[in-house]
């Protein structure tokens, strides 16, 4: 075991913190989850790319810099310390990116990551529909053979799409294969959002903003090179991508570990003259708890650094990041006291950190995983 | 011993439950959060639901007979607040019912029919700027009677909610020592009535839901993972009901120890109504986290009223001191 | 609304407490889930059985008083109140003789009632078997009819009997129509356990007292007379017996109300020493769900007297007591910090009330009824 | 930056936790409850385990090898000190290792072997009567080095750990400031890690339970409120084990956080144990509740290292004191 990082991991780390503090917007941006917002925030993935700090860990030659797990994890720590902005790409960068990497063609990975780095193209999650929420298998949207055409007509609709309203592109399943049930005959495609057939409504979420959307299909044309793998193997390239939402590349816990630091800085201006005697020792476990989840991360970069790849555990992880972060909010809240109700960057922080125990996997659906996967219950 | 309401008192609730039905059905919660004054009535001052509780009387209902009322209890009025909760009225109800009305009457009969609105904070006032009158209990406990009051707007998690801090009044009148307590105490029965129909109806909002709602095949609704959390919200509720009952019963006959089973109602709700929200949400899924969708409408309007007038640990605290300290 | 005793109910309360007062022991009996223990408490019994304390609810002439269930509420508050002793015949007195009044042959009325009443014949409840616990309609036990020795031979095993090795009396579910599934074919029965082919076994609980006891059956006959309602009505009858148990005879305010009290007094010992700054909030929180759970009461007892029967309402308040009681003594061993591990009335209390969210129907069970049958969601 | 175990330290664990499925298994704590001294040998002083890790080298494994010991650290006995608490071995294993072999080598070579056996508390010290030597933390830290010790027994909850308090010994010496730090930080740790393991084992032992019992036509783990509850169980052992095995780290390294890492390594276990404890008995049903079954060995054992030594809330406050009162 070793706790220190290295001369080369300080000088990464002294380089990011150094370039976040001249660069960091000193006046917050409007939510990127309006129209307004995120065009600025495009704006401030422009400059991080053109500094070679929007995707650091992938390969130089689509405007990474190669950077390990160790250093994605510094970076992410500064980040988050530096209150640098939400990355409205994310979706994009953290969980299509790495199924383009792993599935995509020479060419669809030279087409897509460069702009997708940069921000000139932005990409929207097409999973949820109506009918098919927790329960992803129950997609009904399809996609049925054009050869005329020399593709495929996509019909159907999508929701819960992520600032679907402001991307360029979606990715999503569609079924293939109406014959099969469930995981079976369904395709990975990737969507321009101008494609004839295609229409997007934004509507509104919990906190005001407009960050969801509505996309419908009607026999929207899709060339063959639009692809992402296999037809019919949709499924299987689909949970790689799942697997890293759940997995190390989405919540890093410097994300966690800024929320705390800013709860304990709460805490020193309220706390003292709070009525609330449990909320000192609150405060103190939350911060534990952020402790906990770095320490947590640290020994399974340890792991897949070894080459052991991540796995099922990726739910214990997800159940708890989640939870954490409603219960930092809480406490904030807690302290607050009758000006809780306000607007403020905690209350907007309670209201984001509601969807995590319900997006990318019901914290419900994670627990029957842990049950079946890692305890070994039966599954019925 | 008898612990229930009266056939009139459940009458009276049947029927302002059938007012609100009509009168503040959720379109009308909704369209508050971005109309004019936040109320129940459109763009115009006063709502529809207003005034029709004001005809019926409610508005008036803790107002002494001999001034215009029907002086009735809180104990009459407990399952209107109630219902107001159920309903999510945008409407300064238990400000004007419980706290403002019995105060402002002698200068202002009109609170009775609700032509004279009245409103309340302690410090944050909701309906600050439309209401005729103001009562400020912290800071300076005062009661702005004219026209001149001048206020600081700030913004609520509940859009309806139009908060404002009162800033200067130069027509009012400090608040004497047993106006102020018998405001606070009354507000906070009031409030601690509308948390638990809020729970009530986000609670049935959500079995609705999950009765219907299909995933892997069947009524997520089955799933135990669903049923349980619910049935915590249900026990929840059953035993913060009587708590809000006992309380209203206390202030009424004006017992000794009415301020502690006040805070303890207020302390039980007020969990209670966060723990419904939060099980709520989780159990629609995304669905409940859109705004187009009402679940958001109640759970907003129920964070706000857990933290106003002391949230469910300042009320703890007041029970801690009444059974701990040695006196 | 009227909070306030009547002058008879008043009077009645003084009875009590007066005569509690001169006649508690002084000196706690040692745990009536021992050997030793049991015998003591069944002198107390009888006791309270001479002064016509033991079964106030009922008529006369079993030994009552014909209390009102106000009456019934007051009792049970002064008994708490005043630290008389555990009730070692409530299993009958709360559980079967319900029952027996509802069920029961006059013959039977008349010769078990004032026995079980003075604590001369004490009852165990033959429910569960060794696969049959929170399904109890998983009963294997058999009675099969011996029309030579006229009546019916008992076989098989019941488990978790609590006193069972210190009771006279079983009563239980045993299968008589052995085609039948689940909770049909069921017959209720009454046994003594001195009755040839009854075999005894007690064995140690959590806290260390011998309270449980197998009970093993092989070919025991018992007559016709001991069958209580009819043959194959058993799973009806015994519901009956399983309302009164999860209903609002066995779990008196009474008894947290005493726990919030001596919780109280332990605060007022220990609090303002404590590290613990939330261990306050607890404590006041933990009072008003006892006082709760007390107007909770009286608004049942209220309906009750108005003629409405007690439902399924009556698994929220299993629930509801069950984790009070946990919380209650939870708390205090809090209080009591690094001494919590010694023996202690606060740990064999807590011991005790971990049993709570288990018997009569495993709070999981309760909240799929309250979901099902309060609620409304779907069986499945 | 590694945030793992080296081989050796694998191998270590491995070795240890093969010795004790020999030499402890669950019919060996069971038998401690009634046997003489509450240890793992029977009848006499010193059981089986203990002799058999004295002949591995783990009792001297921090005693230096100028003393006859390993010289190892913190880091490489944490996991040992897991396995111990997943056989639930009776013995004073951390109050001897962790503790107290480092301060009474000197006086008594033997504590490398465990043919001298140390004992400590804080102030009720387990296996007082049957240890040779006993430290005691407080009130005034001292070592009884000699056999006039005199102790006032009393009873713990877990009937193996024979507790008492030290009431007199003249053959002893005090403890220095240094050596008392030293030694409270490092009893925590070793509590902390026992606490994991014992943790470990009544999830184990629940998920074996739940697979194999069948009610309503189906094994009772399949059932999602059985899930549940065990899942969460699982995901506080996850974020328990890291912040200990940190702890470990930062002793080694004499790190100037290192109480404080022990204090939120402790804080976390004991609730996860109490957690594990709770949820393991309840998804057992009666069978649990069954003196006959082993469970309760394990659930006892947790309540009472839970508590000694500090409990959460005051571990909490330590890490209150470090992170949130500026300096």
């Amino acid at each position: 075991m070793d706790l220190t990082w290295s001369p080369a991991e300080q000088e990464f780390r002294a380089d990011v913190a150094g370039w976040l503090q001249a660069n960091v917007p000193s006046e917050p941006l409007p939510s990127g989850d309006t129209a307004a917002g995120f065009a600025l925030h495009l704006e401030w993935e422009r400059k991080l790319f053109d500094a070679r700090w929007a995707v650091v860990s992938w390969p130089e030659e689509y405007g990474g810099r190669s950077a390990s797990l160790w250093e994605w994890l510094i970076f992410e720590e500064e980040y988050y310390r530096a209150g640098a902005p939400q990355r409205v790409t994310q979706n994009g960068i953290f969980l299509l990116a790495p199924t383009i990497f792993e599935f995509g063609t020479p060419e669809q990975q030279d087409r897509y990551l460069p702009t997708m780095a940069s921000g000139e193209e932005s990409w929207c999650q097409g999973w949820s529909e109506p009918d098919a929420g927790s329960d992803l298998a129950g997609i009904r949207s399809t996609a049925t053979r054009d050869d005329a055409a020399g593709g495929w007509r996509l019909n159907g609709q999508k929701t819960w799409t992520t600032r679907g309203a402001f991307c360029t592109h979606l990715f999503g399943l569609f079924r293939t294969d109406p014959s099969a049930e469930r995981h079976r005959g369904l395709t990975y495609f990737l969507v321009p959002l101008d494609t004839v057939g295609v229409t997007v409504r934004g509507f509104g979420r919990l906190d005001g903003d407009e960050g969801f959307a509505e996309v419908f299909f009607e026999d929207a044309l899709v060339t063959d090179d639009l692809v992402l793998g296999g037809i019919d193997q949709g499924w299987s390239v689909a949970m790689a991508t799942t697997g890293s939402e759940r997995g190390l590349t989405l919540r890093s816990p410097g994300r966690f570990m800024a929320t705390a630091e800013r709860l304990v800085a709460l805490y020193r201006e309220r706390g003292p003259d709070a009525v609330d005697g449990s909320l000192r020792g609150r405060v103190a476990q939350a911060y534990i708890d952020s402790e906990a989840y770095r320490l947590q991360t640290l020994q399974t970069v340890t792991r897949v650094t070894g080459g052991d790849p991540p796995g099922v555990e990726s739910s214990l992880t997800k159940v708890f990041w989640s939870e954490l972060d409603v219960s930092l909010h809480e406490i904030a809240l807690d302290l607050l006291g009758f000006e809780a109700e306000l607007e403020s960057p905690w209350m907007k922080g309670f209201e984001f950190a509601l969807s995590g125990p319900i997006y990318a996997g019901t914290n419900e659906i994670q627990r029957n995983v842990i049950a079946e996967r890692v305890l070994g219950l039966p599954r019925k | 011993m008898e612990f229930g309401f009266t056939e009139d008192q459940l009458a009276f609730r049947d029927a302002v439950r059938d007012l609100l039905a009509k009168e503040c059905p959720p379109s009308v919660v909704r369209a508050a959060w971005t109309n004019a004054d936040g109320r129940s009535g459109g763009a115009t001052s006063g709502g529809g639901a207003w005034h029709a509780l004001g005809a019926m009387g409610v508005l008036g209902a803790l107002v002494p007979e001999s001034a215009g009322g029907l002086g009735l209890s809180e104990l009459d009025v407990v399952l209107l607040a109630e219902e107001t909760g159920r309903a999510a009225l945008p409407e300064p109800f238990v400000e004007h019912v419980f706290v403002g009305a019995p105060l402002a009457v002698d200068d202002h009969p009109g609170v009775v029919t609700g032509d004279v609105t009245v409103t309340a904070g302690d410090p944050l006032i909701p309906w600050a700027v439309s209401a005729d009158v103001v009562v400020r209990l912290d800071p300076d406990p005062v009661i702005a009677l004219g026209t001149d009051a001048k206020f600081d707007a700030v913004s609520s998690v509940d859009g309806a909610r139009r908060l404002a801090r009162l800033v200067d009044a130069t027509e009012s009148r400090p608040l004497t020592r047993e106006e102020l307590s018998g405001a606070f105490w009354r507000g906070n029965l009031g409030y601690a009535a509308q948390l638990l129909g809020l729970s009530r109806q986000m609670l049935d909002l959500t079995v609705g839901y999950t009765v219907d709602r299909k995933q892997f095949g069947a009524a997520i609704g089955s799933f135990q993972a669903i049923k349980h959390q619910l049935a915590n919200v249900r026990v929840g509720i059953e035993f913060a009901a009587p708590l809000v009952y006992r309380a209203a019963h206390s202030l009424a006959a004006d017992a000794p120890d009415a301020a502690v089973h006040v805070s303890m109602a207020k302390a039980q709700t007020a969990d209670v109504a966060k723990l419904a929200a939060r099980a709520a949400l989780q159990c629609h899924g995304a669905i409940g986290y859109s705004y187009e969708y009402d679940l958001h409408l109640w759970m907003k309007r129920a964070w706000a009223l857990a933290g106003a007038w002391g949230d469910a640990a300042w009320h703890r605290e007041r029970v801690a001191r009444a059974i701990l300290d040695v006196k």
